[in-house]
């Protein structure tokens, strides 16, 4: 893999954890608005997918795809904006945290909380393209818990049958809120419930950022090329609670323990650090830009304004 | 409130003006496909109102989906983001209630929440009065008129079905159009054809009258016009408006013509507790409070699911006997 | 196998068949009211699957299992009076054709079209058998049509998580209305779409009523020990339309040929007949006996009255 | 009507009283069991409101549910059937819509279909006001009013919330329990201990008045009841109906209260197109015709998706101001 590519995925991440962690900070001390979504520990995931992605390509992130909204283009103080409900996020004030926040200039659709939505609406946009014969892929994201729900087996259904360009990438981060995998399903394979439908179907280290790229890559390429949707099963483990007030008491120490030694940012470091592609001072560099520039963001965002009550009725309809 | 009935010469029953309507749009717009369950191929539908349209434009632009009205919906948002312009048939109104998150959380609410626009149609047989039971007559209108962001239309006659369907294929929002499936085949009238456009959002006088108001949509049309036919007899002239749009709503024509009559009385299909005709019939009342000589009264469903067997089916539906019957006693207020 | 079974499942066959030769001739003839599903070639199925269960097991027969209502004693002239809307059906004429004929007391529960809801009730009911540490069963079908649905999903999931005694047969006749398999799903084989939930699942010949009963059975027993749920995929073909009025012109006449050859009914005969079970006095007798029950049915469920529209509104509330 | 508020001494919150009622019929009753979305175990639901439950009644009776709403739902049919009683939580009432099929067309159907009895509760946070933006601030009640066959219950104080619950696990049709989430933790009052029952189906004066009457339920009673004391300052003596159930519908408590007032203003937060209020006022409107003084009003929300930030949300709900307004303008008539 490219040097530039490898510290490109490292500093989306940084980036990623950078504005979580400061997201989460600012909402502990109250400046927050509602609930929000930490990523942490899932930078591997939605950076490494999401920089497979090509320009012209669409992505639906979830609620936790924080770094994939990032690499596509969509500015922190846009993001910050939206989660603060200010007229200057995407979705003008009108829809919550990480939902409602698509831009389809930068290939984004919005999200929805309804679980599983994105997965058809993704293969819609993948079935357009397919329609008018354009070489574009879909791609969206479902976690553990959204493979329990009947639109996941629909849309793994259609999209294999009609050889859609649409890629799935299932987060299998162990819990949907305080329910651990095992009691959501009697299997645990991810991969394998794809690939019952005739799905090409890969389980991949979420904490490995290089090899999430590597795999979600072949999977665009496939799609890309009319061979058919694919999905890849990215196991990670959510590190703080389901949203901003949730302590998740209800989850071992010890695992969290395991997988904070699988950090998937202090992993890449070590790579990247092993490898010779970057040393200490370039790693350092980027932690500075990184806060740099979400503290920009913070402060823009917080100074902008607030939807005029006056527009509430406006955009209802196109 | 717009729309001659047409004099285009020739007359079309109401499922041939529906396809005559897919027809002209699918040659005029590429952008235009048609998807749902048994649609494609050489079948063209559980009422044959797609017969033909597989042949004519091709398996890409009229595709047969599994059962999986959710997805299919579903499927049919990405497509319309993504700038296509999908007509969904769902087999019976009935299984709209499947599709639920897809139509009433993602499609109504998108273009508000982040400006992307979703130019579908879904068609929907609906209505009974045909022995077909509790889950094959459905008229789930009211929930979809509650629901911000939608738009629900509801042609009585071939000419607006034709002309309402191209209007809805054209806009740029989610339509609900209800097809009154008894119908079908036994309404026949003049359509123009070519592009004939009905506007969305306008109510049809389909009756003048200065003594009473009726004010109705879908298959009740045509028994709210009978039973006016049987009043006349005796006198009792009736202006019968024909909703045609259900959201949004043409309130101006309504209280207009209440403002005439001073007299009204609200009729669908649908049950009346909570319907759309409650709606109405509550903006009647507040807007033209001092016109009304008698109460706003309303006919539709009983409280119960539809019921299959004849003296049933019939003691739960509002007919032209029934109309006529609340008209004679609103009258008598 | 008991020769008394045999007989005794061959009979039922007969039965439903007579039933459903008849019931196509009324509605031929106009005797009939709104539509009705013809089961033709279904026989060794819900005959077969119905007869595998005991009498405190449950079971929710779906739109073309008119052989298991028969065989859990719902009687011809109770289910004809059903189809002709009349007072004296399970429905009372609320419901229509094999819908609303739900019977505690024999066990059945009613049948309504939105598929594939009677997948989750199904699965709920075994579930109260297993709160309530009872050893019975909870039995019902799907279609390949309804395989495709998101409740199919997420209730063979929930089955298997929670080891619920809950059976599944899927009735796979190759068609959904006018749309054959392969334009339903990428896959083909639908026993391995259960057993990728981690349910017991196996397939078998449709058409054989002795293999049907026997897998239902080992079914039966599996679910009764609380060894959790399974699904049996029966293979067969829809001989006539969807409904009575789908003439069925899109299925090609070779696949009905082949499959009329493989009539289960007249397959079961020559075995019976062969393995020296009956003799053709004993068959000619049966479908005698048959032909008399479903006349005498007819005639009494077409002497029966409609409800009384005064009654219209009871019965909505418990 | 009916309904005291009690006066057991000792104080709960709403919440407070939804889980206490839960453990009162769960130690009387072993057919009642808890369900849904993170309920059990030490976790205890997203509100916490059956913390607890499960370390007491065991995982048995307090199941943890994967995300399939339509198939859990569609469970508690089969167990309900069955003879048992699920009390199923949905973890937001924006989610209802997910197991629609399993409840408008199974549920609500059966009983009048075959006989089959579907004796459970389905609890729903619902209300918003708390900036949790388009999906987690709805008030669907309206779909399921216009539902033949359910029952659907909206308690505004800690005492019905507890006495309707009771009330809702021990009726033997389906009942959506919708609980206004702004008040869990916010309203505290009097409940009355054990077996307390509110029926449903009674409607409640929460304040007596003469001049002008609101009809309204859950949170927006506190609001009416805010801006009715601001109303006594100059001397408008408001009354107020909570109207508790909202199907069946009490419409004698209504009709009774406006034949004395002779002016009505309907309130909801829900959006005011074709919700609850509609039905309320088409009925006082057909009903109280002779009574009124001044034309039946509403007030709901905007006929748009919830938005998120705070000036828009405010914007969208009534609120103690907006219903002052409008009943000043109401009594001007
Ligand atoms: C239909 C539906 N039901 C319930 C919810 C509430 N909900 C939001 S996220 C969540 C858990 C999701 O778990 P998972 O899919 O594993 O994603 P994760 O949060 O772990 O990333 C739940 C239950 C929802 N959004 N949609
Ligand atoms: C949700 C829903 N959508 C559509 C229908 C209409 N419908 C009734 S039966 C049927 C085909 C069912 O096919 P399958 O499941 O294979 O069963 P089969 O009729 O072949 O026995 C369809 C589409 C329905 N009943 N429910
Ligand atoms: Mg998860
Ligand atoms: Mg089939």
């Amino acid at each position: 893999m490219d040097a530039d590519l490898r510290i490109s995925l490292h500093a989306w991440m940084v980036l990623t954890r950078t504005f979580d962690d400061a997201m989460v900070s600012m909402w502990k001390q109250g400046r927050g608005l509602g609930g929000t979504f930490s990523q942490r520990g899932h930078e591997a995931i939605s950076v490494g997918a999401g920089m497979a992605l090509g320009p012209d390509d669409v992505v639906a992130p979830m609620h936790r795809d924080l770094g994939t909204y990032l690499v596509r283009g969509m500015s922190p103080e846009r993001i910050f904006s939206n989660l603060l409900g200010k007229a200057t996020g995407p979705s003008r004030g009108r829809d919550a945290n990480l939902h409602g926040m698509g831009d389809l200039g930068l290939g984004i659709i919005g999200y929805i909380s309804h679980i599983p939505q994105a997965l058809p609406t993704t293969l819609g946009a993948a079935m357009a393209f397919r329609y008018r014969g354009e070489r574009r892929v879909a791609m969206t994201f479902v976690g553990d818990g959204g493979t329990c729900s009947g639109g996941f087996h629909e849309t793994l259904n259609m999209a294999a049958l009609y050889r859609a360009p649409f890629v799935l990438v299932i987060e299998n981060n162990q819990y949907a809120y305080s329910t651990p995998l095992h009691q959501q399903m009697a299997v645990s394979d991810l991969a394998a419930r794809a690939a019952s439908y005739g799905v090409a179907a890969e389980r991949v280290d979420g904490n490995d950022v290089e090899a999430v790229y590597r795999a979600v890559s072949a999977a665009v390429e496939r799609a890309r090329n009319g061979e058919g949707p694919s999905a890849i099963e990215a196991v990670t483990m959510r590190m703080l609670g389901h949203a901003i007030h949730d302590g998740a008491e209800y989850v071992p120490a010890e695992l969290l323990e395991e997988w904070a030694a699988k950090d998937p940012i202090e992993r890449h470091r070590n790579v990247l650090l092993e490898d010779g592609v970057v040393d200490t001072v370039d790693l350092e560099k980027m932690r500075e830009v990184a806060q740099q520039r979400i503290a920009e963001a913070i402060a823009e965002a917080e100074k902008a304004p607030y939807p005029d009550p006056a527009t509430v009725t406006e955009g209802v309809y196109a | 409130m717009s729309g001659d009935q047409g004099t285009g010469g020739r007359e079309l029953t109401y499922l041939e003006a529906i396809a005559e309507a897919l027809s002209v749009e699918m040659e005029r717009d590429e952008r235009v496909l048609v998807l749902g369950e048994d649609v494609g191929g050489t079948f063209g539908g559980a009422f044959k109102v797609t017969k033909g349209l597989a042949e004519r434009f091709g398996d890409r632009r009229v595709m047969n989906t599994p059962i999986a009205e959710l997805g299919f919906v579903g499927m049919a948002n990405g497509m319309a983001l993504m700038g296509l312009r999908p007509v969904v048939e769902v087999q019976f109104a009935d299984f709209i209630s499947t599709a639920f998150d897809s139509i009433v959380q993602f499609a109504a609410t998108n273009h508000y929440r982040w400006g992307g626009a979703i130019p579908w149609v879904i068609r929907a047989p609906s209505d009974g009065g045909i022995r077909s039971g509790p889950f094959h007559s459905q008229n789930p209108e009211a929930w979809f008129v509650h629901t911000p962001g939608l738009k629900v239309v509801a042609p009585a006659t071939p000419a607006d079905a034709k002309g309402l369907l191209i209007s809805a294929i054209r806009d740029d929002n989610p339509v609900i159009f209800f097809e009154a499936k008894p119908l079908y085949r036994s309404v026949r009238g003049p359509v123009p054809e070519g592009e004939y456009l009905v506007p969305i959002g306008d109510a049809r006088i389909a009756r003048r009258g200065s003594d009473v108001t009726i004010v109705t949509y879908g298959s009740q049309l045509h028994e709210a016009l009978a039973a006016a036919e049987r009043l006349a007899v005796d006198g009792i002239d009736t202006e019968v408006v024909d909703l045609r749009t259900l959201k949004p709503l043409d309130v101006d024509t309504v209280l207009d013509s209440v403002a005439r009559t001073g007299r009204v009385l609200v009729v669908h299909s649908a049950n009346r507790n909570a319907g759309v005709g409650a709606e109405v019939a509550a903006r009647i009342a507040e807007e033209a409070f001092m016109w009304l000589d008698a109460p706003v009264t309303r006919l539709g469903g009983l409280d119960i699911p539809i019921p299959f067997s004849p003296p049933l089916e019939d003691a739960y539906r509002p007919d032209a006997t029934k109309i006529e019957a609340a008209v004679r006693k609103l009258v008598a207020f």
